[in-house]
């Protein structure tokens, strides 16, 4: 046992520590990506059975349906984010750790992301096609999704910590992140609806984007700051 | 200021009057005591007198109700992160992820404390605590005590200069108990020190051994 | 005054439904909230009062 | 003095029972003026007719509905910074009343949007942000009674504040944005240009709903105190008093 301390930690340490365990367990027991894309398929493909199959409508609602399947997934993924870790421990580790609470936080959200968002990105031009959408309106889509969804998993990590140890459940968390996703849902899907009706997406994209920075700017120190309560 | 005294080493962590509560009730206060190099400290008392709580306070999980923590003589909050590097905290909970193997939780384990370990050092610390042969099934399928033992191989080599330790022979068979004892040995010998919650009686051969008693 | 009559004030020019029930809300939320915080006041001196009966018992 | 003299639960109980008669005095008497004034003495409005008298309800409750949200947050600040008890039984004693006039601004602007727009429920940005203020004031509320330990709920419900206010204004300003695109011209509550009784009437009313909502916030803030210090001496000495 060496008596001379220890390299305090770093950022990019937590960070990649967060990265490389949690996509590894992914990949263990990948159910849960499965389970949230299976999810997004399924409400997008509820709407047509209910409102009808008609094309013209189903181009309009397109953009607008799939943007808030893709934010109920998202949504539905966020439990995973510190559940387990708050059950077994680890999120006590992780706050004793010489770390900074930005990094392994931010390293968490973001393999989170990769396990949710992505491939919510990825899937949402098949969707798409579902609804007839033209294939520029599904590059669109799929770039404000591309953008939208990390909001959404930083706004909703922040909660996710807050709620950990909360009676309540899902239905508490539902209540503390969804009033929060309304700026990024009208950003995001106003964005693939200005492109289907032929308007620019530009501003919508680009006060994503600012909603974007300015979350990966704040909202990592919140989550490391919920953690630390919900430790206590 | 570092207080002088007993062995002459000077004190790593001092604690002065700290008190907390639980709820309404108050657990414990004006509490202080300090832990120098190469000592144990053994926290002892009936269950819910606060134990746990006094270990989470000192690691900082918990924020006392009043009391500051020095560490090195230096307050806890003024440079933290060196703190928790040389911090390590074994609690009730395992912190162990069921779907990695043995060897994969003691590498990740750690990497989140801070610690440069070879795959062969890990392998070695594994084989001392009789996990050789179980070290690459997931630990879902290991049984209490054999994941108690991934802890002490974790404990074996973290840097850290300060263990405190939540009923640290809980799980564990006489081998087990043998195997901790002997560590806490090799890291009081080496200048190490430790705060332990316990009801069994800890008699480590080398090391100075004190008691607090709460209420 | 704004108002000739009585009866003109309540009738509101025709939307004393919609204006009625609107300062109607107000003034019911407003009740409701008082009797709220009175009933939480009664109990929390209730349950002061229990917990003090039973610490002298013991 | 030292300011911190008040911050102790056991000082506080007595002055917010002694300032809240005062608080709820002062509201019904800027109330009976402020309607006074709203109902009585203001002129009809030339387009919408007496209708628009919900106004000096409505807009007092909407502005006092983000007022008080802000002043929770303030509390809720103070909370994570000192770890001080009583801010944080503050912010648990303003969230209701808060919730309270958010409901009332709702309720009004849909019975006002009937017989002007034809609905209840115009998504207008207004009404539509208000909607959303309400979740984040069932959220605060629903969180900081979510657990156990009341003061683990005050730090996690103060977080949850703190990323409120930060994104109360984005929000604000993303319906707005997005109601711009879909509704065309913005539909504006003040009709025409105001008149001064009208003026007066709003501010009048928006005084007595803050001096109620001060009061309401003491007399529950006393409530929390007995609740959280039942134990201690001195409320054992106060209730045999």
């Amino acid at each position: 046992m060496n008596s001379v301390p220890q390299a305090p930690g770093s950022f990019s340490g937590g960070f990649a520590w967060a990265m490389a365990r949690d996509l590894r367990l992914a990949w263990r027991h990948p159910d849960e990506a499965v389970l949230t894309v299976a999810f997004f398929v399924l409400v997008a493909s509820l709407f047509p059975l209910g409102i009808g199959a008609e094309p013209q409508l189903l181009q309009r609602i397109g953009p607008g349906v799939i943007w808030v399947g893709a934010l109920l997934a998202a949504f539905l993924a966020l439990p995973g984010l510190f559940a387990a870790d708050y059950a077994d421990g680890s999120l006590e580790q992780m706050t004793l750790s010489p770390h900074p609470a930005l990094g392994w936080a931010g390293g968490k959200i973001a393999a989170h992301w990769i396990v949710s968002g992505l491939p919510l990105t990825l899937l949402s031009p098949l969707i798409g096609l579902q609804y007839g959408l033209t294939p520029d309106t599904l590059l669109v889509q799929a770039l404000s999704l591309a953008i939208g969804t990390p909001v959404l998993s930083l706004l909703g990590g922040a909660c996710a910590a807050l709620a950990l140890g909360a009676r309540g459940g899902g239905m508490l968390l539902a209540l503390l992140a969804l009033p929060l996703f309304v700026p990024v849902l009208i950003f995001g899907a106003g964005a693939a609806e200005a492109q289907a009706t032929g308007l620019s997406p530009a501003p919508h994209l680009s006060l994503l984007a600012a909603a974007l920075i300015a979350a990966l700017v704040g909202l990592p120190w919140a989550v490391g700051a919920a953690v630390r309560i919900a430790v206590d | 200021m570092t207080g002088k005294h007993r062995s002459g080493t000077p004190d790593v962590l001092q604690v002065r009057d700290l008190a907390c509560r639980r709820g309404p009730a108050l657990l414990f206060s004006g509490l202080g005591f300090e832990v120098a190099g190469g000592e144990l400290l053994c926290v002892r008392g009936p269950n819910g007198c606060g134990k746990t709580t006094l270990l989470r306070c000192v690691t900082g999980l918990t924020r006392p109700d009043e009391g500051t923590i020095l560490w090195h003589g230096e307050p806890s909050h003024v440079d933290p992160e060196r703190m928790r590097a040389g911090m390590a905290y074994a609690g009730h909970l395992p912190s162990l992820k069921d779907d990695l193997t043995a060897e994969e939780n003691l590498e990740f384990s750690l990497r989140l404390r801070g610690a440069a370990t070879t795959p062969g050092e890990r392998r070695e610390a594994l084989a001392a605590v009789g996990l050789d042969k179980r070290r690459r099934i997931p630990s879902r399928r290991l049984s209490a005590g054999q994941r108690r033992r991934i802890g002490l191989a974790r404990l074996a080599l973290d840097p850290a200069e300060l263990w405190i330790l939540d009923e640290p022979l809980t799980a564990l068979d006489d081998a087990g108990q043998a195997l901790f004892t002997e560590l806490l040995d090799r890291h009081l010998a080496a200048g190490g020190l430790a705060l332990a919650a316990t009801h069994h009686r800890l008699a480590p051969a080398s090391g100075v051994v004190r008691e607090l008693r709460l209420a | 005054m704004y108002w000739s009559s009585w009866s003109d004030f309540r009738a509101m020019g025709g939307h004393a439904f919609f204006v009625w029930m609107s300062y109607g809300a107000l003034l019911l939320a407003v009740v409701v909230e008082m009797l709220l915080l009175r009933a939480r006041r009664k109990r929390a001196l209730a349950a002061i009062e229990e917990e003090r009966d039973l610490e002298t018992e013991n | 003095m030292n300011w911190f003299y008040f911050s102790s639960p056991s000082t506080f109980y007595g002055l917010a029972g002694r300032l809240a008669p005062w608080c709820f005095v002062s509201a019904a008497v800027l109330a009976a003026w402020g309607l006074y004034l709203g109902l009585l003495v203001a002129p009809t409005d030339a387009q919408q007719g007496e209708v628009y008298r919900v106004i000096f309800i409505h807009v007092p409750t909407a502005w006092m509905s983000m007022f008080l949200y802000f002043i929770m947050a303030c509390y809720c600040g103070l909370t994570l910074v000192f770890n001080t008890r009583l801010s944080a039984m503050m912010a648990r004693a303003i969230a209701p009343t808060g919730a309270m006039f958010t409901f009332v601004a709702l309720w009004t602007g849909s019975f006002w949007g009937r017989p002007t727009w034809g609905t209840y429920w115009v998504w207008d940005a207004r009404l539509t942000s208000e909607l959303v203020l309400l979740f984040l004031y069932f959220g605060y509320i629903a969180l900081a009674n979510a657990f156990e330990d009341p003061r683990r709920g005050d730090r996690a419900a103060a977080l949850l504040a703190l990323i409120g206010v930060v994104n109360l204004p984005i929000i604000y300003f993303s319906v707005q944005w997005w109601n711009t695109l879909h509704q065309g011209s913005s539909v504006n509550f003040k009709g025409t240009s105001m008149h001064v009784t009208m003026l007066t009437g709003m501010l009048v009313m928006s005084f007595a709903a803050w001096m109620y909502a001060i009061g309401a916030a003491l007399v529950r803030v006393r409530s929390i105190i007995l609740e959280r210090e039942r134990r201690t001496q001195w409320v054992r000495e106060l209730k045999a008093a």
